[in-house]
C-alpha cells in the first residue's frame, strides 16, 4: 500500500474468519463492518469517537471503529461482539450483564461489552474504580452504569461461572 | 393507605409476577443479535441524506439539484417545494395563534432554525449520498434571528412564522382555589423574579432511522423504524400525506433508547415516504448525532417569572402563583402540549390548594422541542421543589422540615389535587425518612458548609411520576380537539402446537415489555416466562394497536399490562371452556391451568396439555363440541382507563390515572476556588406500586437519575445570538460517563395503584429528581457556608456556580420577603 | 465575533489607502488564494484554502466593497461558502495621517454557521486571530512594496 | 461519519512517508486518527491524500538516550507511553497525564505525535511538553532539524512541522534531582476535555508553568516556585483567553492562576518524592 489509492483491496480476519474486500480508502472500519460484511451488533452513536458504541478489538486492543479508515485493518485480526460467544455459549461478562440488568436498550451494549473484555483481559482483578476507568469511553443513556459496573465487579469476583 | 394497601391481596403478588427474573431481550442483545432499525437492509435501497440549512432564520430564495442529480449512483432528489405540492402541512394541536404554523416535511420558503431539512438526496452509497447533498445550492437571504424567549413576543422581534404574526404559539390562564385568598391569610410573600429551565434532553444512544418501502400495487409503505409512538405518528402522517392511516404499516424492532425524543420523528418519514414512492426504491435513513443534537426532539426550556408564594409564619405553604414562559423552538410538533401536561402535578407533592399560573408558550429559532423524560413535570416540580428550598432558606427554616409539613399526607389519599387530579396512594414523608437515612442525613449534616476548600451541601428532590395520560387535557388547550383517555392493546394466544404468542400495541426502547408481559401471561395461564414468546416491537400487521399505541408518559404497567392481562385472561378462559367441554367438566370453572396443562380440579389425572387445546381448537374442530365452536384461542384485549373528559372551563378533572413518586436525597462538595460540584453520595427511593420485574424498576430509577443528573451538571443545548447550537454533538455535549456517576442507593416502598387490578403504576421518568436535588444541593452548600446564594438555573456548570460564590447577592436579588 | 485593533504604517494615508482599494494587491492579503477574480469595482470573487493543520478549509468567498471615504474610511464585507462553513465578516478600515506614517484603525465582525461553527469557538476563535495577524502583516508587506513603487 | 474521498497510503519506513508526503500537494499524515479523523468526518478538513504512519516501527520506539533524556517516538501511543518503565524512570509526569486523556479506546491508538501536531489547544501534551522544555525532532527529505518547544507550536492545528516534513520524535529531558513536575485541570467530566489544563515544573525554587486551552498556543510563565508567586505571576501574564459554551475568557482566565497555583503545589511535592 506503498502508493495512494482510492479503492483498496484488504484483507481482514474478523472473529477467526477471513475476508477480501475491495473498499473505499474513506469508508470507515466501522461502516466496513456493518454494511460490507453484515456485522450489524457493532453499533454507531456518534460523530465525534465519544461514544464507543461501536467499540471492537482490533489485534488485541479495544479501539473505536469509527475513527479508523476501513484500509487501516488490512492484514489485522478483529473481534466483534458476535465474535463473543460464536457458538451461542454466553461469556460470563454476557451472563453478568443479563443477570445484573446491565443492559436496558441494549445499544451501548456491544461497544460496552468489547470494552469489559478487554479490562478483564488486561486487569483481571478491577478495582470498582478500575472499573469505571475502563469503560469511560463508553456512554450508556439508560442504566447510570450502576448494574454495569456490578456486572463487571461480579465477573471479577468470579461470582459468575 | 399504603400499609393498609400493601396488605390488600394483589392478584400477581404471587407466582412469577413481582419476581426479578433476567429479561427475555437480553441473550440477542448481549450477543449483538438485536435488530435496530439502521440494521434493516433491502435490495436496492437508497440512502438518504438531508441538505440542512446553517442559518438560524432565513428565507430560501433558491434550490438547485441539478448538480446534484448529475452524479452518477445519485438516485433522486426532494425539496420543500415538492412537499408542498405533495403533502398538507402537518396537523397543529393549538388554537390560533400556533394554529396557523404551517409545518411540512422539509423547509417550505424559509428555514426557521440552524439544521433544518431544506432537500434530500438519496443515493447507492451513504458517502455518496452525502458528496451530492454538498452539490445542492441552496440561496439563502439571511432573517434576523430571535433565540430568548423573553425577547420572543417584542414588538421588534423577527416573527418565525408570518402565517400566525406573532411567535406566540399558545397562552392561557390557570387558577385553582382562592389564591388572593391565600395571598391575604398568609404571613409572609416570597417573591422570587425569575428562575430558568434549561435546555437538554435524553439523548438517546441510537439516533433516529428508518426502511422506508413503497408498494406500488396496494399504494402502501412499511415504515420500519424505531419512532416510539406510532400511533401518533400514524395521525399526523396520514393526513398530511392525503392517505389512511392503514397505509401506513409501521414496524418497530429493537429500538435504542427514546426517552420521548423519538416520537417527532414524522416529518423525516415523510420524507422518506415520499422518495420510496417517487424513487421507486426502499429508503434508507439514518440521522447522525449532530443532526439529531440539531434538529431533533430538544426538552421543553421554561422561564417561571414573577413567582410569588404564601407562606405562615410555622412554614405552611397556602398557594403560589407566576408565569411561566415556555419555548418551544421553531415548529409545534407535539406542542403546545406542554402548555397542560404540567398541570397533572400542579401542586406538586404539596397540600397548597390555592394556585395560579399564567402560560405563555413562544416560538424561537432553535430546535422544536417534543417530549423528553418527565415531560413538562419535571420542569414545573423542579419550580415548585425551588420554591420549597427558596422559602426554607428566606424563612430560616429547614428544608426537611418545610417538605414534611406541607407532604400530602399517606392518610389523604386518594388525594384530589385543586385541579381535580387525583394521587392514587403514596406516603412522601416515610420515603423522604428512608432516602435520609440512605445517606446517613444525621451525621453529615453537622458536615454541612466550609470543609478545607469544599462546600457542603445536602439535597432533595422530591417529585411525581404522572402516569397513563388522559389525552383530554389536551382539550384545555384546544377545546375543539376531538381526543380523551387513553387505550393500549394486547393480543394473546394458543397456537396449533400449544404455543402461547403475545404481541403488544407498544414499541419498547429498553422497558423489557417481552419480560414483563410473559411474566403476566405466565401466571395467569400457568406456565412459565419461557413458555411464553412475545413478539418483538410493533406492527400494524398483527392489529395490535389502538390510536394512543407507543411506549411513552410511564404507561406501560398500567396500559400495556392491563391489556394484556386482558387478553390472558380471556384466553385463560377459552381454554377452560374448552377442557371443561373435552374433559367432561360441569363447567369451566372447574378447570385448573398448570404446568401447560388444563386440569380437572376434582380430577387431575384428566388434563388435556395446551398442546391438545390448541390442536384441537385450530385442525381439529369438528370433534368440538358445538357449545364451544366460538371459541378462537387468539384473543384480543383493549385496555382503557376509567377516564372522565375534564371540566374545560375550571381547567378541572383527572389528568392522568397513576402516581409513582421518587424521592432523592444527595450530597454534594463544591470546589470553593472552581466552583466545581462533585456528588458524594446519592440515594433515590421509589413508590411506584406494585412491582411487576424490581430489577427492572431499580434500572429505571437508575437511569432517570443519570439523565437528572447529566442536566443538572453538564448537559445543555445552549445557542449563540444567531442561533447556532454550541453543543452539537458529543464532544461539546458532556454527557455523563462511568467516572462522572456516582454508585445509587435505592430503596423503594410498594403503594398500589387503587385504580387498576394489578396495583401497578407507570414508572420511569423520574420527575427529573435528581436536577431538583443537585439545585437544592448547591444552595444548601452555599448558604451553609454563609453565601446567601439562590440556584436559579437547572443547569449549574462550574463556571455559574463560581458566579455564585463569588457574588451571591447577584443571585439573592432575585428574590424578596415581603411581610404581609 | 469581534476582532479590532490599529496598526500603523510607515507610509502615507493615500498609499496606504490606494492599497487597500487595490483587488490585485487585496488577494495577495488573503490566507491561502488559489484563485481571484474581479467582477467589478465594488465586488471580487476569491477561492481560497485556509491553511488549518490537518488540511485546508475551503472557501469560496464573495467580496463586496460597500462604503468608502477616501481617504480615511472604507467597510468591506466578505462571505465565504464551503463545505460544513459559511463565514460572513464585515471589515472596517479607518485611516488617520499622523506625518509621513499612518495609523490604521480596523474592525472586524467575523460569524461562522455549519458544523464548523458547532466545533468549538475555543478552536475557532484562535484560529480567525491567527489569520486576522497573518493579514495585516501581509497588508503591511504589500503597503511596503507599494511603496517602494513594486 | 461519511468522509470525503481520499487517497491512502501505508508506508513501512520514513523515507517511503517522507517522499509520499513531498510528491503529493495536499497530503497529510494519518497519525492515530483521533483527532484528525473525527475532523475528517466533520469535512472541514479534507486532505487528497492521507499517508498512514501506523505501519513505520521506527517511530514508535520509547528509549533513553546517552544524556538521559527520554526519546518518544512520535507513533507512540498513549497506552504505550504509560506502561513505559524507561518512561516511568526518566519524566513520571508524562505517563502521569497521558493517563488521563480520553479514555481506553483513545488512549490504546492515539500518539504522542498526532496530540502535538494537532495543537488542539485542549490537547494535553502542548502544556506539559512546554513546561518540561521538550524538544521536537522533524525529518524531511534533505535533513533532520531540532526544534525546540517555544518555536514547534505555532497555532490551532499548526506547529512548525512543513509540508514535507515529518515529526519523528519527541526528547523529554530527565527529571533531575530536586526537579519536580505537577498538573493541574478542570475538564469537562471528569478527565475529559480540558476547560484549562495546567503543567508546572519546579527546580532550584523556580517555576516553569505551561497553560493550554488559553490560546492557540500554550502560553509559559515563569516564576518563584510557590503558589502565591505562580497566582499572580500568570495573573500578570495578561492572558485573555477565548470564550466559549463551557467558559467565558473571564473565568478561563481566573482558573489559569488557581490551576497554576495547584500545579506548582504538586510540582513542589513532586520534588520532595
Amino acid at each position: 500500500m506503498a502508493t495512494p489509492a482510492r479503492e483498496l483491496t484488504i484483507t481482514v480476519t474478523v472473529n477467526g474468519e477471513v475476508y477480501e474486500r475491495e473498499v473505499e480508502a474513506r469508508k470507515l472500519l466501522v461502516h466496513f463492518l456493518r454494511d460490507d460484511l453484515d456485522l450489524t451488533g457493532t453499533h454507531i452513536g456518534c460523530d465525534t469517537g465519544n461514544c464507543g458504541a461501536c467499540t471492537i478489538l482490533l489485534d488485541g486492543k479495544a479501539v473505536k471503529s469509527c475513527m479508523l479508515l476501513a484500509p487501516q485493518a488490512d492484514g489485522a485480526t478483529i473481534t466483534t461482539v458476535e465474535g463473543l460467544a460464536p457458538d451461542g455459549e454466553l461469556t460470563p461478562l454476557q451472563r453478568a450483564f443479563s443477570q445484573h440488568h446491565a443492559l436496558q436498550c441494549g445499544y451501548c451494549t456491544p461497544g460496552m461489552l468489547m470494552s469489559a473484555t478487554y479490562l478483564l483481559q488486561q486487569n483481571p482483578t478491577p478495582s470498582e474504580e478500575e472499573i469505571r476507568r475502563g469503560i469511560q469511553g463508553n456512554i450508556c443513556r439508560c442504566t447510570g452504569y450502576v448494574n454495569i459496573v456490578r456486572a463487571i465487579k461480579a465477573v471479577a469476583e468470579g461470582e459468575v461461572a | 393507605m399504603t400499609s393498609t394497601v400493601t396488605e390488600r391481596k394483589v392478584e400477581l403478588e404471587v407466582g412469577f409476577a413481582g419476581k426479578s427474573i433476567p429479561r427475555k431481550e437480553d441473550k440477542r442483545l448481549v450477543q449483538g443479535q438485536g435488530v435496530f432499525a439502521d440494521d434493516v437492509k433491502r435490495h436496492g435501497m437508497g440512502y438518504l441524506h438531508f441538505v440542512r440549512s446553517p442559518y438560524a432564520h432565513a428565507r430560501i430564495l433558491s434550490i438547485d439539484v441539478s448538480a446534484a442529480e448529475a452524479i452518477p449512483g445519485v438516485y433522486g432528489t426532494l425539496t420543500g417545494e415538492e412537499v408542498a405540492e405533495l403533502t398538507d402541512p402537518f396537523f397543529q394541536i393549538a388554537t390560533p395563534p400556533g394554529a396557523y404554523v404551517r409545518d411540512y416535511a422539509l423547509a417550505v420558503g424559509k428555514v426557521r432554525y440552524a439544521g433544518e431539512p431544506v432537500a434530500a438526496v438519496v443515493a447507492e452509497t451513504r458517502e455518496l449520498a452525502r458528496d451530492a447533498a454538498e452539490l445542492v445550492e441552496v440561496e439563502y437571504e439571511p432573517l434576523p434571528v430571535v433565540v430568548d424567549a423573553r425577547r420572543a413576543l417584542d414588538d421588534d422581534a423577527p416573527i418565525l412564522h408570518d402565517e400566525c404574526g406573532t411567535n406566540l404559539s399558545w397562552s392561557g390562564v390557570y387558577e385553582w382555589g382562592d389564591v388572593e385568598g391565600a395571598f391575604a391569610a398568609c404571613d409572609r410573600i416570597v417573591r422570587i423574579k425569575e428562575l430558568h429551565f434549561d435546555r437538554f434532553n435524553s439523548t438517546p444512544l441510537e439516533c433516529d432511522a428508518a426502511l422506508v418501502e413503497y408498494d406500488r400495487g396496494t399504494g402502501q409503505w412499511t415504515i420500519t423504524t424505531n419512532n416510539q409512538f406510532p400511533g401518533f405518528a400514524a395521525i399526523m402522517m396520514a393526513p398530511a400525506m392525503r392517505v389512511g392511516t392503514d397505509k401506513l404499516r409501521f414496524v418497530t424492532h429493537d429500538i435504542g433508547g427514546g426517552f420521548g425524543n423519538k416520537i417527532t420523528s414524522h416529518p423525516q418519514l415523510v420524507a422518506c415516504c415520499l422518495l420510496a414512492r417517487k424513487l421507486d426504491r426502499p429508503i434508507q435513513w439514518t440521522e447522525w448525532r449532530t443532526e439529531f443534537h440539531q434538529s431533533m426532539s430538544h426538552g421543553n426550556e421554561r422561564w417561571f417569572q414573577d413567582v410569588e408564594v404564601a407562606v405562615t409564619a410555622d412554614g405552611t405553604l397556602l398557594g403560589f402563583r407566576c408565569k411561566a414562559l415556555d419555548d418551544a423552538g421553531a415548529y409545534l410538533r407535539y406542542e403546545p402540549l406542554g402548555g397542560v401536561i404540567w398541570a397533572q402535578v400542579s401542586p406538586g407533592l404539596y397540600r397548597w390548594k390555592n394556585i395560579r399560573v399564567e402560560f405563555t408558550q413562544v416560538m424561537t429559532n432553535k430546535a422544536p422541542v417534543s417530549p423528553n423524560r418527565g415531560y413538562s413535570r419535571m420542569q414545573h416540580l423542579w419550580l415548585t421543589e425551588r420554591i420549597i428550598d427558596i422559602v426554607a432558606h428566606e424563612l430560616g427554616l429547614d428544608p426537611v422540615e418545610v417538605r414534611k409539613r406541607n407532604y400530602i399526607k399517606a392518610e389523604e389519599m386518594p388525594y384530589t389535587t385543586p385541579n381535580g387530579c387525583v394521587y392514587d396512594s403514596g406516603d412522601y414523608a416515610r420515603c423522604l425518612d428512608i432516602a435520609l437515612d440512605l445517606i446517613d442525613y444525621e451525621r453529615v449534616k453537622e458536615r454541612r458548609g466550609r470543609r478545607d476548600g469544599k462546600l457542603v451541601g445536602i439535597g432533595i428532590g422530591s417529585t411525581l411520576d404522572s402516569g397513563t395520560n388522559n389525552f383530554g387535557q389536551s382539550t384545555l388547550l384546544n377545546p375543539e380537539l376531538q381526543f380523551s383517555g387513553n387505550n393500549e392493546v394486547a393480543t394473546v394466544k394458543l397456537d396449533i402446537f400449544g404455543e402461547i404468542v403475545v404481541t403488544l400495541g407498544t414499541a419498547p426502547q429498553g422497558q423489557g415489555h417481552e419480560t414483563t408481559a410473559a411474566q403476566v401471561v405466565a401466571d395467569i395461564l400457568g406456565v412459565t416466562p419461557d413458555d411464553v414468546n412475545v413478539r418483538r416491537g410493533h406492527d400494524s400487521y398483527w392489529n395490535s394497536h389502538a390510536g394512543f399505541s407507543g411506549t411513552y408518559a410511564s404507561q406501560f404497567a398500567v396500559t400495556g399490562l392491563m391489556a394484556v392481562k386482558g387478553a390472558a385472561d380471556k384466553l385463560a378462559w377459552e381454554i377452560r371452556r374448552v377442557a371443561a367441554a373435552v374433559l367432561e367438566a360441569e363447567s369451566p370453572d372447574d378447570i385448573l391451568l398448570e404446568g401447560g396443562f388444563a386440569k380437572r380440579k376434582d380430577n387431575p389425572e384428566a388434563a388435556l396439555p395446551f398442546m391438545a387445546v390448541g390442536a384441537i381448537v385450530n385442525a381439529n374442530n369438528a370433534i368440538l363440541p358445538l357449545e364451544v365452536r366460538d371459541v378462537t384461542l387468539n384473543c384480543r384485549h383493549v385496555y382503557v382507563p376509567p377516564f372522565q373528559p375534564p371540566d374545560k372551563e375550571r381547567k378541572y378533572g383527572n389528568l392522568t390515572l397513576t402516581y409513582a413518586t421518587q424521592i432523592h436525597a444527595c450530597v454534594i462538595e463544591i470546589d470553593e476556588e472552581t466552583g466545581e460540584v462533585e456528588i458524594v453520595d446519592y440515594a433515590a427511593v421509589d413508590d411506584c406500586g406494585v412491582r411487576i420485574n424490581p430489577q427492572i424498576v431499580e434500572g429505571q430509577v437508575h437511569g432517570a437519575t443519570a439523565h437528572g443528573i447529566g442536566a443538572a451538571l453538564h448537559e445543555t443545548f445552549a445557542y449563540d445570538e444567531d442561533g447556532q447550537l454550541l453543543t452539537a454533538n458529543f464532544y461539546e455535549y458532556h454527557v455523563p460517563h462511568a467516572l462522572d456517576m456516582p454508585d445509587l442507593k435505592t430503596a423503594y416502598i410498594e403503594s398500589p395503584s387503587p385504580f387498576n387490578d394489578l396495583g401497578t403504576k407507570g414508572m420511569g421518568e423520574g420527575g427529573g429528581a435528581a436536577i431538583h436535588a443537585i439545585c437544592a444541593a448547591i444552595q444548601d452548600a452555599l448558604r451553609s457556608a454563609g453565601l446567601p446564594a439562590v440556584v436559579y438555573d437547572s443547569h449549574n456548570p462550574p463556571e455559574r456556580v463560581w458566579r455564585m460564590i463569588r457574588n451571591p447577592e447577584e443571585s439573592r436579588s432575585l428574590v424578596e420577603v415581603i411581610e404581609a | 465575533m469581534k476582532v479590532e485593533g490599529v496598526k500603523s504604517f510607515d507610509a502615507p494615508a493615500q498609499l496606504v489607502w490606494d492599497v487597500l482599494m487595490d483587488p490585485a494587491r487585496m488577494a495577495k492579503l488573503l490566507p491561502g488564494v488559489e484563485s481571484f477574480e474581479v467582477k467589478d469595482e465594488r465586488h471580487w470573487q476569491a477561492q481560497v484554502k485556509v491553511p488549518l493543520g490537518m488540511g485546508g478549509l475551503k472557501l469560496k468567498f464573495n467580496f463586496e466593497q460597500v462604503e468608502e471615504r477616501p481617504i480615511e474610511y472604507a467597510k468591506l464585507n466578505a462571505k465565504g461558502q464551503g463545505v460544513g462553513a459559511i463565514v460572513a465578516m464585515e471589515t472596517q478600515f479607518h485611516l488617520t495621517p499622523d506625518g509621513d506614517r499612518t495609523s490604521m484603525r480596523w474592525e472586524a465582525d467575523v460569524r461562522v454557521a455549519g458544523p464548523i461553527g458547532s466545533m468549538g469557538q475555543r478552536v475557532f476563535q484562535p484560529i480567525v486571530n491567527q489569520q486576522v495577524s497573518n493579514v495585516l502583516s501581509a497588508l503591511e508587506a504589500q503597503v511596503a512594496e507599494a511603496k517602494a513603487g513594486r | 461519519m461519511l468522509l470525503r474521498e481520499v487517497e491512502y497510503a501505508r508506508p513501512a519506513t520514513i523515507e517511503e512517508a517522507l517522499r509520499l508526503l513531498s510528491s503529493y500537494e495536499g497530503a497529510r499524515p494519518l497519525a492515530g486518527g483521533q483527532s484528525l479523523v473525527n475532523v475528517m468526518k466533520t469535512r472541514v478538513a479534507a486532505p487528497d491524500v492521507v499517508v498512514d504512519l501506523n505501519a513505520i516501527p521506527e517511530l514508535r520506539q520509547i528509549s533513553v538516550q546517552g544524556d538521559g533524556a527520554l526519546s518518544i517516538g512520535a507513533m507512540v501511543t498513549y497506552d504505550q507511553l504509560l506502561r513505559s518503565d524507561e518512561a516511568r524512570a526518566v519524566r513520571p509526569i508524562v505517563g502521569r497525564v497521558v493517563a488521563t486523556i480520553a479514555d481506553v479506546q483513545v488512549r490504546n491508538r492515539g500518539t504522542v505525535g498526532g496530540n502535538v501536531c494537532s495543537n488542539d489547544p485542549t490537547n494535553h501534551l502542548p502544556p506539559l511538553l512546554a513546561a518540561i522544555r521538550a524538544t521536537f525532532t522533524i525529518r524531511s527529505l534533505e535533513g533532520e532539524r531540532t526544534v525546540a518547544v517555544e518555536d514547534f507550536f505555532q497555532g490551532v492545528y499548526m506547529t512548525a512541522v512543513g509540508t514535507g516534513e515529518l515529526l519523528t520524535r519527541i526528547t523529554v529531558p530527565a527529571r533531575r534531582r530536586g526537579e519536580g513536575d505537577g498538573w493541574a485541570s478542570l475538564t469537562l467530566g471528569k478527565d475529559g476535555t480540558g476547560i484549562v489544563n495546567v503543567a508546572a515544573t519546579v527546580r532550584d525554587a523556580q517555576a516553569r508553568i505551561g497553560i493550554g486551552c488559553v490560546s492557540a498556543v500554550p502560553v509559559v510563565v515563569e516564576t518563584e516556585a510557590d503558589e502565591g508567586a505562580a497566582r499572580s505571576a500568570v495573573d500578570d501574564a495578561g492572558l485573555d483567553p477565548p470564550s466559549d459554551v463551557h467558559a467565558s475568557g473571564e473565568y478561563r482566565r481566573y482558573l489559569a492562576q488557581v490551576l497554576a497555583a495547584r500545579a506548582v503545589k504538586n510540582a513542589i511535592e513532586d520534588a520532595r518524592r
